[in-house]
Parts: structure tokens; C-alpha cells; sequence
């Protein structure tokens, strides 16, 4: 598939969109206006990037479930502005900034609910897939997964549930390589995750998951074979550069493969290929990366200026239950 | 009217829900062609079809977490866990997900979603035998429906299904698949989950509180003692442990000064050891005598005909009683 | 693999016990001498034949994992009058009759312990062949699991472990196209699934459940692969002929293929083939058919007329916790 | 002597405990080359290998039902979930399977397993800061083990460690990573698990029941109070939940007939309501006021620093203990 000059563009400002996002997570966190264990995407932007074109490029209407690595996808999805509040606990935040970066939901942006529990929000992306599929719409929910969250039973009580009931959804497994401190060699016999599929009888593959237009190109594909009622496994290999969070000293690896990123750095790549193609000048890009860092610098300011939730937002009854049942019950 | 058991209403109020919205789907073990394990799924799925009846493999933490997803999409489940037991293996999606799914969107959300628990003994032992209300007290976000009669089987569980929050709705095997009763079929009212204790029976010198089959072994225990003794029972049968009809059952605690509490779940960390200590708390200087729990034996249920050893019978109900009186 | 005589009537006599004893059950239930929901094996007698014989052949120890369906195996191993004393409640059980015929242990007779909660003693059996491998014993798990229990997450979580640690296991799915109600198309994307041992990196193949000397054979071969690390998974292709209990109706299904069960019929089978090759006359396995079914009822009659429990024995706390630790606690 | 935080005590305790029986086992994810996710595991594994410091994929059911397996095999295993609130995921090994694993046995046969749960707040939100004892107060078969201070952790670790039962220890991340205290590492004395409530400071005019937390807060809000009012107040930190000393804390109260319990739980179905429950049904005549709870708001934990707004403060102890003394 060859993608033109404006989808090029497109998934260059995704990347950079997603580098400035997580460069300023760490500056933020570090310099201690954001607080609790925050999950960046340094190195892996080319996922989000792939879904996000992928979305705007198919026929079909995409849900997506994002993993906790996801948030460039998360902010383009919900709006940067509730995607920050949110993580810094704002009351601009998606959430009135309560329930946190862990747990957005956004229903009418097709951002289905996401867990801190791995392998929950599988299942419940399944159950919305099946919701589609009885309403006789033309959906389809890309739902995301990490490599260490791919242990999870759930995850194949799933997977079997959708297989058998020709549901509308694309797994996609995001695989880094790594869970918190668990290599993928402690986390499974093997490394190819997608070839779990054919035990399900489902269709299963990999791809380079830091080449955004691969990416994009194989979710294209996956999204129409979901489309026709056959659910499929996706496996985007990548590469975490940071700590499982920010602060996590990574003591237990070996990080020498960060003193040259060149080769997996989905940034870099996809300039090379860009200036190399002629697609785009330097210049070009450079200007886009610098809109993507102000806008993000802008954003992030905003939310640090934002108020803080009232205690009465955290202890609303009403937003446990739905009906007056009785305060506190 | 008509004379069921607790299954037919059961199977009745699916038939009312199904039928007047066609969200409202069920999703368990064998709920199809079989119509469950104790009948009253019986004839939805050539009814309603096998899109709105779902026959799941044996997953019970994967359609669980479906059924969620299925809420989330627009649907109003009713889940089946075929042993009330197996709730361990649905509490992530119920306690860490489901309950949490209206405050995790600050109140954008509601997920209307009932899990359904046949619970009680059935000689099949320790894993397929227990009574486990318990298990949920501790969780905010949920309700906790526990009806006994057929009449409330029908009317609470379409209260359940029919509220917009999760519900886990526990009701007792052997009780819905024993006492019959005549139901007004043509009664369509749904009851409130809110202020839903029902006084079984006035009374003035003791307030019974009891549910499922403890709740039928007190109705005759309490007629026995009354006739012996003179006194007066009031017992009350609580139907929604959560939110629990504090009111009425105060008011009562407050006229009588003295109560019991029986129930099958055994006595530690019993959801009648709470109702206990909320008693105490705010009826401390009514109270004329301690509250008095009869519960199962902390400790297993035995396999088989013996399960009775295990399980409150009359005559503790009996004791308990005149231990207070 | 060729049998010698003495193998093929131990195999036989195997068979012939299971059958004698689920007849026995049947009739028992049905002259309500028993109560609960009991799962006879007819028609499935050549798994546990064939665990059995296999158990005798290798030098390898080893230690099973049954099913609720794996009841002459389990009589068997742990002795018939313990097990018929727990089927039917009397002192004279195993556990004194108060636990039941769910959850029968016996880890001096290498009988794992069952759980009623289908997958959970898959992942007990996993951890226990983990036990054996540190304690460098020469041990292997045979762990059974029929076609329904295979849906639960539990399985492949115990699978992947298994897998990763190279742990001495044959996971052996006694797959009879049915759970309970639900028919294997229902339960699963496709029939065979041996399949899904690829996904977790182990070998997986499927035999004739219904041949005893093909499942023997099988068998031995798996406990060789697992004694040496590398466990692997084996389905055995059988038919349920009862309902999921003695009682269960079956409306949910056809049952016209019990109209004719000559070549489902493991009994039957192997009566042809050994008296075909000559290895027995129809005399000399009817004798030792009857000898079985004679050994049986007097064993049946022994449980029946031994006491029930007491309640003393039912709310024994030190049957709960180990040492006094205060009664109730 | 060393002073050290809790975190320190427990890897003390698990240095000593692997060191002095080869049997015994730690499980859990992140637990090897990392240390574990909250550092107590730290050195583990290169002093005992990975054979004993099983570091695990995320599969919380399955290595729950592996370390039961391993226990079967004669092991002593330690199994850690990073989050109490992943309980949910754990409960079937523990509540269907290791607590009646004796019971199945009728006796012949002990489970000795701990399972591990750092619980309480960290600005990680409704899925990572609950407090959970409560789930598990209704279960026959297990025992519940609650330290706080540093050298409690260490020594009640290896009681629960050398139980022959399966035990469920709770303690409190943000306890064990904040306080610090002298521990005396020459001691080697292990107290039994019965019997085990401390009192942690005399008073003859109200008991106060608290742990974890609540303890700390407690502890300093009674010193206060005490100034204050010239009252005294008796402070008891149980440690262990089940068996629940109920002699010394009903001793307490027939001294003081007066009751405030405070620690994290959510109020509805937590441990401190059976403790409640007790109380009122065991010295209902010694009271001289309403036994009172102070607990978490009935709601989910709020997300980042604001979480301590659904959590009991200095203030909610101090009002509760002023509103009964
Ligand atoms: C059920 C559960 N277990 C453990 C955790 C703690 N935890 C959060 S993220 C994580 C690692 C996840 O690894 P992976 O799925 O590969 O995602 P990555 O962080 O690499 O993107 C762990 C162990 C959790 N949140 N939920
Ligand atoms: C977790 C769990 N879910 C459901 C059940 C109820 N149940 C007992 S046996 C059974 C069917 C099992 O089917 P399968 O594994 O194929 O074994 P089979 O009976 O065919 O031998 C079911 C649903 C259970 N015991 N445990
Ligand atoms: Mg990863
Ligand atoms: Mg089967």
C-alpha cells in the first residue's frame, strides 16, 4: 500500500505528537508536578500513530481499547486537554480529574473504559465488539494488549468467546518485550505471542511495530477481516526505552541499546524514509515536530494551572450509583 | 394468579424482561437449548433466540467481563453463574471492574448489569454449597438482592435487572426449587430496591430477621414459640441486603429490644454480622438483650445428606430465640 | 508398541472394571441409594485403562490428576471401598465420607487432589510437577481435563508456567464433544484442541481415546517428553454416552448413536481385537468380566451398608485448621 | 538492633525464613532480579536462586494454583500479589481451593501457604489502593494476619509463614515504606497467631481498635485527646484478624464499656463491622455507648493525592473518639 503525501504527514505528526506527549511526562514527573506510577511511550509511538491513521483511513467505524502505553492514542482520542487533566488530577480532566489516567472512559469518542487490572478491559472490549455485532452495526474494536498482560486467562476465555462468535474485534498485542522487570523470555516459551491465534482458530500475524506505515497496513487489513466477522491477532513488536514507569531505575536490564536507537526509533525511521522519498524536506518536518512540542508544552501548562478536584467531587454518591439509592447505602 | 415455584417466577420475570426490552439478554452455562441447570431459562432461547439467550463455554471470569462490555454497548445483561461458589471466579469483573465502572466515568456512566448467584446446599459439598452474600458486603458500586419467596424472586429480580447499577442478585436453590406459591401474574409492579424489607409478621416482643431457607424455618419456628410462650415475633424479611432497609428494621429493633439474626452464611464475616453491629450502633440503649446470630458452622459444608449437620436447623433457630425472649 | 498377553488382560480387566462400576452407579442412583449429581465414564473407560496400564509400564513414578469422569482410575488408585465410601457418604470413605467424590485426595497413593471447581486442579497438578522437578525427583503429572474444563483462562495460565519452567506434565484433555449441555461447537472455535499446545511452544497431539492401547501407547510416549522437561499436551477423542449425571435427561441432544455404540464401545473394541489376534478366548474375557462385576457388587454392597458420618466428624474444626487454633477462630 | 521501615522487617523475615528451611518458597511477579514492585524481595534471588524466587508471568490465578500445587509437593510457598486488589483474580485458589483443602482431606492433610497482599492508598486509584481484609473475613479455612509496625511485620510474617494453614497476610504499603522503628534482629521469637492482639498502650476510659494507618493516626489523636481531656484511652492493635483475639479486646471493653475502631476499610461489610458485631453481641451490657467505626467513605478511591480525601483522617478519629468518651 502506498500512502501519499497528506497520510504521510498525518503519521509523522502522530509520532511527534506522541514524543513530545512523553518527553514532557517525564519532565513533568520529574520535576514533580505529576504524581503515581505514569506508563510512557517512549519508543512504542508508532502503535498509536498506526491505529490513529488506521482509523481515519478504513470504512469501518473503529473502537479502540488502549493499553496503559497507549497515550498518544488516548489524547487524540478523548482530546489532550481531558487526557491531561486527567493524569494530573484536574478538574478539566476527563473525569473531573477523580478517577485518573489509569481508568478513562469515554463512550461517545469510541474510547472504551480501560482497567488497571490487566486483561479485565480484554473482556469488556470483547463484550462491546459482541454489543456491535447484535446491533447489526459496522464496527469494529481494535483493542490492545500488552505482551505481559498476553498471561492473563482472561485474555483466552476472550479470544475463544469472539472466535466462536465470529465477533468484530482485531487484538493487537503490543509487544515490547518487557513487563515491568519481566523479560518476554520469563513471560511465555516463546516470543512470537501471535501464534497463539491458530489454537483459537483465528488469523494470526505480526508486524514491525515501529514502522508507522507497516502498522498502519496491517491494521487495515485486520479491521477488514474483523469486519467480515473473523477475529484476529496482531502482534506489533517494539521496544520500551524507558522504565515501566517514570523514576523506575530499570536496574534489573540492560539498557546499552538505548546509546543507538536509530534502528527502532519509529521517530527516526519515518524521517529517514520520509526525506528519503522525497515525501518530505527536513525543514518540513522539523516544523511539524516543533508545532507538535508547542502545542504539547501549551497543554501541559494549561493542566498544571488547572484547580484540583474538591473533595466533593471524590466522594460524590452519585457518581457510584445511579439512582438517589440512599447516600452511602 | 398462579401456583410456582421459585424457578417458574424466575422464569417468568425473564420471560416479562425479555419481552418488553430487547436489551435485556441472559449469558451463562448450559442457558440455552437446556434451559439451565435449574430450569428457569427454560424455553428463552426458542423464544427470544440464541443472540439474546447466550450459551457460554465454561469462562466464568471471561463473560463476565464480557456481559460488562455487553452493558457498556448498550445491553442490560443478566448473568448466570451456574453455583454461586464460582463467584470467585467472576469477583475481578464484578468488584474491581464492574463496580467501579460509574465512578471511573465520574457519573457519565451507569452499568446495568445483574449477576445472578443460585446459591445454598444440594449435597455436592464444599465448592458447589455455600452461601456467600458475604463475599460482596465489602464492595462499593454494587446492590445486593436476596429475595425468597417466588413472588419476590419475580418482582426483585425485575427490580435488578431493571436497575441501572450492577446488582448481585443470591437466591436459594433449594428454597426456589421446593416451596410453592400463588403468584398475581397479572401484577406488573416492580418493586424499589430502596426501603425493601418486607414485616413478614408483626409482633412486639422479638424482631427475627431471617432470608432464604432460614427465613422459612423461622416462620414456623417463630408460630411454635408464639403459641407456647404468648409472646409476639415481628419478623422481617430483609429481600435487599444492599442498600439495607435500615429504617424498618430499627423501628422494629427499637419496639421489641430484641432480636435475632438467622441466616445459612456461617457466622464470620457474615453479612448478618454486619446487620448486627449496624443494631448495636444505632440501637444500642433499646437493645434489652445481646443480638443473637444463628448461622452455619464455620467451617465447610459436608458432601451429600450429611450437608444438614453443617446448616442452622429449626431447633437452633428455636434456641436462639428463647435464649433472648 | 506391541502388548504381551499379560498386558492386554490387565488393560481388559481395567475396562471392564470401569464398566462394571458405572453400571453399579447408575443403578444405585436410580434405586436412590445415592445422591448428588454424580458423572458416571460409561464409554470412556479405555482413559482411565489407558492411564492405568501406562502407570505400570513406565519407570517413571507417577502421579494423576482425574477428572469427575475418571472414576475407575481414581477407585483404582486410591483403593475402591475409600472411593465408594466417599461416593456414597460412609465412614468407610477415604475422608471418612464427608468431603465427597468431588474433591478425593490421596497424595500417598499419587492421587492429586480434584477440585469441584473445573480448571483449579489443573493449576494444583502444575505446581505440584513443579515440586517434583525441585525436588529432582523422577516423577511425572498426568493431568487430565475434559473439552468444557478447556475453556477456562486458568488452563492456559497453567500451560504457559508449565511451558516456561519445563515442568514433567502431560496435560491430557479427555475430550468427549460435550460439557454438560454444551456440544464442543459451542465451546470452541474448532474440535481439536490439541491445537492450542502449539501457541504455548509444546508438543500436543490427539489419539483414539476409545482404544485403550492406542491411549496406553500415547501415554507412554508423553511421559517420556515430560520426565524429560517438556510437557506436552494429548487429547483423547471419547463419547459421554449418559447425560452430564444419572438423571440428566439429555433433551438437549441426539441420542440415537447410542442405537449402536459397537465402534465407540472401548470394551467392546478390544474384545474384538483380542480375541481376533487370539490373545484371549470370548470364554476367558467373560470370565473375567464377571469376576470384575461380582467384585464390584460385593463392594457396593459394602458401602451401603456401612455408617453415614456423624456430625462430630462434619464440623470437626481440626479437620479446618492444623493445630487448635481456638475452635471457631 | 537496626532501625529499619517495614519493608526492611519483611525482607528480614523472608531472609530468615528461606534461610532456615529450604522449603520455603517466594512467588510472585517482579519478585527475582527486581526485588519485587515495594523492594522487600531485594537480594532474594541471588542468595537463594530462582528456584525459590519464582519470579512469575502476570497470571495471578494460575501461580495462586501453582504455589497451592507446590504446597501439595511439600513446599512452604510466599506468594505476593503486587496489589491486594488483585485479590479478585487470587480468590478462587484461595477461598475455593487452599481453604478447604484440609477440610477435603478430612484432616490428613495441611496446607501451609501464605499469600501476600500490600494494600492501601499510593495515588494509583480505585484498582491499586484498596483495603481488602474484608473480602476474605467470611471464608472457613484461612487465617488473616494484619501487622503494622516494622517489627510486627517481621515477626507475624514468619508466624503466617510457619502456620501449617493457609494465611492471608495484609499490610500497609504506605506503613511499611514510611515508618521506621528499631527492631531487635537478635530476637528470634515467633508469637503464635492466636492470641495475638497488643496492647499498644493502657487506658481505662475507651478502647480504641485500630491498624495500619489508622493505627499511627489513632495513636497520636489518643496522646492528644489524653492531654486534652485528662481521659485515658486503651489503644489495641489486633494483628491478627483470625483468630481475633476476642479475650483481650472484650477484656478491654468491660473495662472501658466504651468502643471506636478506625482503619481504612469502606464502612459497609468491613472487618471492623464483625469486630463491631462482637463486641455488641459479647459486652452488650458493659457498654456505655454505641461502639463507633471510623472507616473510608462508602466509595471508590479517587485517583493521585486527592485520595486522602476518601480516607479517615486525624480528624475523623478525633471526632469519633470525642463523640462517645
Ligand atoms: C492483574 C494485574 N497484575 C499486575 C498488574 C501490575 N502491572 C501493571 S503494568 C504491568 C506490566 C505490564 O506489562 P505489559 O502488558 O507487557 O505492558 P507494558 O507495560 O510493557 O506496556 C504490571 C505487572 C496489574 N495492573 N494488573
Ligand atoms: C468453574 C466451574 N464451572 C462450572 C462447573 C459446573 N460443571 C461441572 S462439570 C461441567 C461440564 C464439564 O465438561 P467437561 O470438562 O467437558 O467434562 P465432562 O463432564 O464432559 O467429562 C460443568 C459445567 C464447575 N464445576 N466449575
Ligand atoms: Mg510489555
Ligand atoms: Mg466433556
Amino acid at each position: 500500500m502506498k500512502f501519499n503525501r497528506e497520510q504521510a504527514l498525518d503519521m509523522y505528526t502522530d509520532l511527534v505528537f506522541g514524543r513530545a506527549m512523553a518527553n514532557k511526562i517525564v519532565e513533568y514527573i520529574y520535576g514533580g508536578r505529576i504524581n503515581g506510577a505514569i506508563h510512557p511511550s517512549l519508543g512504542q509511538e508508532a502503535i498509536s500513530a498506526g491505529i490513529l491513521e488506521a482509523k481515519k483511513l478504513t470504512s469501518h467505524e473503529i473502537y479502540t481499547h488502549c493499553t496503559h502505553r497507549q497515550q498518544p492514542l488516548i489524547a487524540r482520542t478523548v482530546g489532550l486537554d481531558p487526557f491531561l487533566g486527567e493524569l494530573m488530577n484536574r478538574r478539566t480532566g476527563l473525569m473531573k480529574g477523580t478517577s485518573g489516567e489509569y481508568h478513562l472512559v469515554s463512550l461517545k469518542d469510541n474510547h472504551l473504559p480501560m482497567q488497571g487490572i490487566l486483561g479485565a478491559g480484554v473482556a469488556n472490549a470483547t463484550g462491546f465488539a459482541w454489543a456491535l455485532k447484535l446491533d447489526g452495526k459496522d464496527g469494529v474494536v481494535v483493542c490492545s494488549c500488552g505482551d505481559g498482560a498476553m498471561s492473563e486467562g482472561i485474555v483466552y476465555e476472550s479470544i475463544n468467546l469472539a472466535a466462536i462468535n465470529h465477533l468484530p474485534i482485531v487484538y493487537l498485542i503490543e509487544n515490547n518485550g518487557i513487563a515491568m522487570s519481566t523479560p518476554i523470555e520469563l513471560q511465555a516459551p516463546h516470543q512470537d505471542l501471535y501464534l497463539r491465534a491458530a489454537g483459537f482458530n483465528i488469523p494470526g500475524f505480526k508486524v514491525d511495530g515501529n514502522d508507522v506505515e507497516a502498522m498502519t497496513q496491517a491494521l487495515l487489513g485486520a479491521i477488514e477481516t474483523a469486519a467480515a466477522g473473523q477475529p484476529v491477532l496482531v502482534e506489533a513488536k517494539t521496544t520500551r526505552w524507558t522504565g515501566h514507569y517514570v523514576g523506575d531505575m530499570q536496574k534489573y536490564r540492560d539498557t546499552s541499546f538505548l546509546n543507538d536507537t536509530s534502528n527502532i526509533d519509529p521517530v527516526v525511521l519515518y524521517e529517514k524514509k520520509l526525506t528519503a522519498a522525497g515525501t518530505a524536506s527536513e525543514q518540513e518536518l522539523a516544523d511539524i515536530k516543533a508545532a507538535q512540542e508547542t502545542l504539547m508544552a501549551d497543554a501541559f501548562q494549561r493542566a498544571w494551572e488547572a484547580e484540583a478536584p474538591t473533595k466533593e467531587d471524590c466522594v460524590n454518591y452519585n457518581n457510584l450509583y445511579s439512582n438517589n439509592a440512599g447516600g452511602e447505602l | 394468579m398462579a401456583k410456582m415455584m421459585g424457578v417458574g417466577a424466575l422464569n417468568l420475570a425473564l420471560n416479562e424482561l425479555m419481552q418488553a426490552d430487547p436489551k435485556v439478554l441472559c449469558v451463562g452455562e448450559d442457558i440455552g437449548t437446556m434451559g439451565g441447570c435449574w430450569t428457569y431459562f427454560r424455553g428463552l432461547k426458542d423464544k427470544f433466540g440464541s443472540e439474546r439467550v447466550i450459551s457460554t463455554p465454561i469462562s466464568e471470569s471471561g463473560y463476565t467481563g464480557v456481559s460488562v462490555g455487553l452493558a457498556y454497548g448498550g445491553y442490560r445483561p443478566i448473568v448466570e453463574y451456574m453455583f454461586a461458589d464460582f463467584a470467585t471466579l467472576a469477583s475481578d469483573g464484578i468488584i474491581n471492574v464492574a463496580a467501579k465502572a460509574r465512578y471511573n466515568s465520574a457519573g457519565a456512566l451507569s452499568l446495568p448489569i445483574t449477576f445472578v448467584f443460585p446459591e445454598g446446599v444440594g449435597q455436592a459439598g464444599c465448592q458447589h454449597c455455600q452461601t456467600v452474600e458475604g463475599w460482596f458486603a465489602n464492595v462499593p458500586g454494587i446492590k445486593i438482592v436476596a429475595p425468597t419467596t417466588p413472588a419476590d424472586l419475580r418482582s426483585f429480580l425485575k427490580a435488578a435487572v431493571l436497575d441501572d447499577d450492577p446488582v448481585c442478585f443470591f437466591f436459594s436453590r433449594p428454597c426456589a426449587m421446593s416451596i410453592q406459591e400463588e403468584v398475581d401474574t397479572s401484577d406488573q409492579t416492580v418493586p424499589t430496591l430502596t426501603n425493601a424489607a418486607k414485616i413478614v409478621k408483626e409482633g412486639s416482643d422479638l424482631t427475627l430477621i431471617a432470608w432464604h431457607s432460614s427465613l422459612l424455618k423461622s416462620i414456623k419456628v417463630a408460630a411454635e414459640i408464639e403459641k407456647e410462650t404468648g409472646k409476639s415475633i415481628e419478623i422481617i424479611d430483609p429481600r435487599v441486603l444492599c442498600p439495607f432497609d435500615k429504617e424498618k428494621v430499627f423501628a422494629s429493633v427499637r419496639k421489641t429490644g430484641k432480636v435475632v439474626i438467622a441466616n445459612e452464611e456461617v457466622e464470620r464475616g457474615s453479612f448478618s454480622s454486619h446487620i448486627s453491629a449496624w443494631i448495636a450502633e444505632n440501637c444500642l440503649t433499646d437493645l434489652k438483650a445481646p443480638v443473637k446470630r444463628v448461622g452455619s458452622y464455620n467451617t465447610c459444608i459436608p458432601f451429600g445428606a450429611v450437608e444438614q449437620f453443617a446448616l442452622p436447623q429449626e431447633e437452633d433457630i428455636r434456641k436462639a430465640i428463647l435464649s433472648v425472649l
